[in-house]
């Protein structure tokens, strides 16, 4: 593995971590879809949740972005038990996350979706109110800064394209993250263009001491920016790897889960 | 951030009239079919419709209904339904009754005392949608039932027997509050206006309108007050949100469950307040006051272009379904149809002036 | 010439239906223009602001019930204040004068509730249900009260929907849950009458069934014996004579001295099958 | 191809019991909310109630109310509202009374008849609300309205001037094909029971009960049909993917336009079906027939399980929700309490009954 | 560019298109969203469709498989005029698609979904009806050659993973795919043993004669199986290249649509 890279790694393990999660289970009903996973995020890192489709990665960072209760195991922040009942109560504690599902309002303007949630507001007492300019430039130049070139902030976010959508939501929730940023798959419908944008924010965001949370299903951009890698399959953790401990090729393994791939074309080169 | 919002000229957009941007808008989707209702009243309908004692004799029932349409609208707009909106009128308004006339209360204690009240059952009824998950239709149905047999036995309570309870015009009579809560507004105006002949009078010379109907009033700021929270406060935000999707609302971090549970408060105080004009004006309530106003709120909201779905909608829109639903309804009397016929035009106007508007809009806005 | 009718019931209600017959004769025959009115259901606000309306448009008469006065007045007063000469119909006869209404047709709830209660004790009635099908109705509340009055005995409301399905499942119900039931009031002969026939018969008990205003149905069971008697207030002349009180009063300034009382009138098995026919045709 | 549908043991599963499996099906939701309600009234009603001659007493209004709520929820799980369906009762209920006794058609062409107008009716309400993509509530409403309103104007005409219509007794006495469509089925059955002494008989040796009464064969048949069409016809499939996500089930190829009209003509038909029943049975119709059925409808179909905004719900829950309501209406009667009180208690057990049903849903599936 | 690979390429040019599409033009009310796109697929090729973000390629997918009605221009089926009213009767000519929305009902089971339009059938006359069990038995098998084992085929839709979701969805339209192929974005939220199995299924289906259309931000997977490359932008055609004309370099920056990148990570080698 290439170790000159363009990117800043952080140091692993050098410090405390932000949000720690401990044997996490999660049932739904009667199935299972996490059997007990713990995991870390250290201020400055970039952390790889990886794993097979149906792994339970998007169930983990529900957890730990308050959306969903574990049924057991212990989420510590900044050291102290937590419990965040609402994805509010997390966002307020500084941890901004991208769904898988991005968690955005289709009717709605791209503006208001951008700031669904914690408006900025102008002028005082009983005359506080969205302050729409600032809203729509903000909105604007953050998408440009990702690659996006919006027709108008006021157009409906049901009306943009996939990758037009979730560059949004990464957006917001760059703005918005203070101290943890969770990514499910936010490359999933990026153009190349908007790929590497994103790839250099995350880069850019933990060297301002951010803890970011990454998931992928593709090798390379793992690879690329992450500091650590932990592995889910079937509701549970294969084990975390540190930059540099581990090749593409075991990586890709570990996450096809151990089983065997189709035959794959030689221009790939190994990797998907 | 330094950029400006000035989006750069884009050769992927074709230039658009400020009409066709205007039609676009929720708010203003009704106003087609208002103008419609209009043309169609100032052909077939008696001349006196129009005069200036017409319109507030339309407007009146319209602003009544287009009061509870505003709190209708905004809750489905956050995505859920209050059956009990009908009830709660008579229910509050039986409230109100007691506190003036049984306990001799004065208005200024009367008043915030049944909106309170009146927030208070709301808030039951979020609550209970909120906890259970259980759609609000079948909760807030089940309250349509009760407030309106609370309402039965608190009348024969509070009347000894009767399912009528009199003299609220006597037991207010001389509060200064009153004023704001019933009649009409600016009588002085009107006599003077009168008195110099620029409004119509009747034979013996009074006004044939002594006032704006303080309903009237109360309509407009409410929809001024609507429309300010659902276009320029954070609130507004949230109340979209919610109505449009409950879970990517609660997971970008909106407080939805208090949201819901405030929006289910403010109509319960919309009822209260149409529940407290029209006590005042009629001087007494009963039982069936209020029946399948919910009904005919919701039609309203819809009329004006609100989703049942959530999520879309808008106060104007609601303002202008209030007034053509009760330029129809109050319109039909002064034709010269048979009253027989009433409902068959009641729908056919319903229908064609919500297709005429829907049609309007997608002519101009290029939808397909 | 105009008249105008604002009721409280409403045009598809069977009793109402034959007011505004009555209304629409009284129109042929005079050759005035009539015009019959209601709000959508029995909504005093709705029915006061029908009268605003009506007053805008300056009829030469105007025809109204009262069922409540508080809440009518100050429409009703407009119209005497614009010099429209106003007669009262059904209910309000109470307070039809000091309404400045010219006179009053009608016949007062409560005392055709009390004539129709002494009547069936009189049967040897001592236990008693009033179905109410839309309860909260004042006018429908009074007759139950002056029934509960006339009659002396127990009695209880049984509130129901408009339904014939359900009235008839709820009069059985009621009928098997207490067996010393002997009486039913009905308050409207097509909606509440002739399901209560139906579930006393099959009752198979002694029961008399009486009902306010009339249906040819309920008629019919009347000479079969089904049923005890229906209470006619001839509405058909509540709707008549007073649009033909004000057409004359238009034209030629003439108008009775005093109420014209229209009812009530006992319909048993002896006059029923006359009054079969009319009822059919929406006469009575 | 050749792997069976057999899934291989899976550790991520938790073993679930039969009664939680059963428990998650929409059908059975409503089930604990029916035995909740049967276990009220079988403490606090008389026990005439629960009698032979009580339950199909009870079962009677909850079988033409049930036609019709299966309908209206086959609609709702196809994503639509029919608000028209009361007023479709009474018009419906006018035009086979005008067949049979104005024009003095046999059963055997009025009633196909009757249901092939019904249908086009339905099939008008359809094409309107694809046509014009307005909601069905605003289009179905004005229906609402439009129906309501010829049925007393054609009640009128045919009848010249009275609101009933009577003589249908009388004209399809003797036609073979009334006793499918009214009175009680098997009263040969239910003599021979009677003289064994194994039903409740009058004094007079008579069995208390004749029959069943057709409308509970009907519905029966009915949510029979339902359930198969739902469950295990293709269409069925349909209606679920038209009623979850229009668009989605649009691109997957559903003709969703097809289905959406062939259920709007199916709950015009059902409320034919009740027209043509209850017409027959009473043996005349008047202009108020089927007032506010539809509220009824759709509430007993939300009791049962469907979601207001589609895509989820079935027959049997719909099936069930028809007796709740049923037997909370009549079952009160059968109690001492005051009946002032009928409202609060109607709205009070109907929350009560809901809340039960969802409470035991969550607890046995583990859902939070 | 490696010329040896595992999987066959088809022939471009050699036989006549099953699908032309000439000129399209689409517009939204005031929104221009395709400005003149001409596309066509053989059978037995599988043609890439690039782009960046916004740059009409679902739009345009969405016009071929009969969800729009294209504003101007023509579209030729086996060489005909043809109007696809509704995407019943693009699938009925034999095109199935996998939309980027996917276009399942989440309230619905895997099964439910998976034959939604075209359900099997059993019996004959008026008991005909929905074979549920022959139904279940092709959705687990079809999704387990994708490399999905599911817990069982009646588990709704809305509870599956992203991955597992988008699995469903491309194992439908495989198995009614009949003339041609369409796939939006197919591979972007699939782990890489999914993913390797979804190019693979790529390459079988072409072989077996059907056109596929192939929609992908991954300059990689793109040149793994694709035999003709066409690039959008803005709504415009920027020109279609053969394999073999391109190198993977060039194919990134056309659908980067010529605006530069945020500067690589070295381990990406160059392709993102
Ligand atoms: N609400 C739910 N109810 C039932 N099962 C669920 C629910 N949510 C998730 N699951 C199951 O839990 C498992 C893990 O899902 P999850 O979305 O976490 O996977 P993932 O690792 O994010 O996969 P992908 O890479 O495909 O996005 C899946 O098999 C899914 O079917
Ligand atoms: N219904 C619509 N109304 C208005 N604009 C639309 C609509 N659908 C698409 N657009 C616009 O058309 C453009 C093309 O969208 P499209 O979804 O085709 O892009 P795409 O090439 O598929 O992008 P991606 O790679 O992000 O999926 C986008 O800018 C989008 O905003
Ligand atoms: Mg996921
Ligand atoms: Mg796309």
């Amino acid at each position: 593995m290439t170790v000159d890279t363009t990117f800043h790694h952080g140091d692993a393990g050098s410090s405390e971590p932000i949000v720690q999660m401990k044997d996490i289970e999660k049932h739904f009903g009667n199935i299972i879809a996490l059997a007990g996973v713990s995991f870390d995020v250290r201020p400055g890192e970039c952390h790889c949740l990886l794993g097979d489709n149906g792994a339970g990665k998007s169930t983990f960072i529900k957890t730990m972005s308050g959306v969903h209760k574990p049924t057991k195991g212990q989420i510590l922040f900044h050291g102290k038990p937590m419990n965040f009942s609402t994805p509010r109560d997390a966002m307020e504690a500084g941890i901004a996350t991208v769904f898988q599902d991005l968690a955005m309002i289709p009717l709605m303007s791209v503006t208001r979706n951008f700031f669904m949630g914690r408006e900025p507001t102008i002028g005082r007492g009983p005359l506080k109110r969205f302050d729409v300019k600032t809203a729509n430039e903000i909105t604007v130049s953050s998408m440009r800064d990702m690659g996006i070139n919006l027709r108008g902030p006021d157009q409906a976010v049901g009306t943009l394209s996939g990758g037009e959508r979730q560059t949004v939501a990464i957006a917001r929730a760059v703005h918005f993250g203070a101290k943890v940023l969770i990514l499910d798959e936010p490359t999933s419908a990026l153009g190349v263009r908007q790929t590497s944008n994103v790839l250099a924010t995350i880069d850019r965001v933990r060297k301002q001491g951010v803890g970011v949370v990454f998931i992928s299903h593709n090798v390379r951009h793992a690879l690329a920016v992450g500091d650590r890698f932990t592995v889910l399959n079937r509701g549970k953790t294969l084990g975390t790897a540190s930059r540099g401990e581990i090749s593409p090729e075991e990586l890709q393994e570990l996450m096809a889960g151990g089983q065997e791939m189709a035959e794959l074309e030689g221009s790939l080169g190994g990797t998907i | 951030m330094t950029n400006t919002a000035q989006v750069v000229e884009d050769e992927r957009i074709k230039s658009e009239s400020f009409f066709s941007k205007l039609m676009k808008r929720p708010e203003l989707g009704a106003i087609a079919g208002a103008i419609l209702v209009f043309i169609f009243f100032s052909i077939t309908a008696d001349a006196s419709m129009f005069t200036l004692s017409g319109v507030i004799n339309f407007m009146t029932p319209a602003s009544q209904l287009g009061i509870l349409a505003i709190g209708a609208a905004m809750l489905m707009i956050g995505g859920e339904f209050d059956l009990s909106i009908g009830s709660m009128v008579a229910f509050s308004g039986l409230f109100f009754g007691v506190c003036v006339v049984t306990w001799g209360l004065p208005l200024i204690v009367a008043i915030p005392l049944t909106f309170v009240f009146s927030a208070f059952v709301g808030a039951i009824n979020g609550t209970i949608v909120i906890r259970s998950g259980l759609p609000s239709f079948i909760v807030t149905l089940a309250f349509l039932f009760v407030l309106r047999g609370l309402s039965l036995v608190g009348l024969k309570a509070a009347t000894g027997g009767s399912t009528q309870l009199r003299g609220v015009r006597e037991a207010v009579e001389g509060d200064g509050l009153a004023s704001f809560f019933s009649g009409d507004a600016f009588p002085g105006l009107f006599e003077w206006l009168a008195s110099k002949g620029l409004i119509e009078t009747f034979k013996s010379g009074a006004p044939k309108v002594t006032g704006i109907p303080v309903e009237i009033i109360w309509f407009f700021i409410i929809t001024g007050a609507a429309t300010y929270v659902l276009l320029r406060l954070p609130v507004g935000n949230w109340i979209f949100a919610t109505g449009g999707d409950n879970t990517a609302a609660s997971n970008s971090g909106v407080p939805v469950n208090k949201v819901k549970i405030s929006l289910f408060m403010l109509t319960a105080c919309c009822a209260a307040l149409v529940a407290i004009i029209t006590v005042m004006d009629a001087g007494s309530t009963d039982a069936r006051r209020g029946f399948q106003k919910e009904f005919e709120a919701i039609i309203a909201a819809v009329i004006g272009g609100c989703l049942l779905t959530g999520g879309y909608g808008s106060a104007i829109g609601a303002f202008f379904g209030s007034i053509i639903f009760g330029m129809v309804v109050i319109g039909l009397t002064y034709t010269d149809f048979d009253q027989d016929w009433f409902q068959v035009f009641l729908g056919g106007m319903l229908l064609i002036a919500v297709l005429f508007n829907n049609a309007i809009r997608k002519r101009v806005t290029g939808e397909r | 010439q105009d008249i105008i009718v604002v009721a409280h019931g409403q045009a598809n209600d069977p009793f109402w239906s034959v007011v505004k017959n009555g209304v629409e004769e009284a129109g042929k025959d005079t050759g005035v223009n009539v015009d019959y009115r209601s709000p959508e259901t029995f909504d005093m606000v709705a029915m006061s602001q029908l009268i605003d309306a009506a007053v805008n448009q300056e009829p030469d008469g105007l025809i109204v019930s009262i069922p409540d006065a508080d809440a009518l007045s100050p429409s009703i007063e407009r119209a005497v204040a614009a010099g429209i000469p106003v007669i009262s119909i059904n209910a309000g006869s109470d307070v039809s004068k000091g309404l400045g209404a010219l006179l009053h047709v009608g016949q007062d709830e409560y005392d055709a509730g009390k004539a129709a209660g002494e009547k069936l004790a009189e049967m040897g009635g001592t236990n008693a249900i009033c179905v109410n099908q839309e309860v909260g109705n004042v006018s429908l509340d009074l007759r139950c009260e002056g029934f509960g009055e006339g009659f002396g005995g127990s009695y209880t409301v049984l509130p129901t929907t408009n339904d014939p399905a359900e009235i008839e499942s709820k009069v059985a119900a009621a009928l098997s849950s207490d067996e010393s039931i002997d009486t039913v009031m009905a308050l409207g002969a097509s909606t509440a009458g002739e399901p209560s026939v139906a579930a006393a018969k099959a009752s198979g008990r002694d029961i008399n069934v009486a009902s306010f205003d009339l249906s040819a149905s309920f008629l019919q069971s009347i000479v079969d014996g089904d049923a005890a008697f229906a209470i006619d207030q001839q509405q058909f002349l509540q709707g008549y004579l007073s649009a033909n009180f004000l057409a004359l009063h238009a034209k030629y300034g003439l108008m009775p001295g005093g109420n014209v009382p229209s009812g009530p009138n006992l319909i048993t098995s002896d006059k029923a099958a006359q009054v079969i026919d009319l009822s059919s045709k929406g006469i009575r």
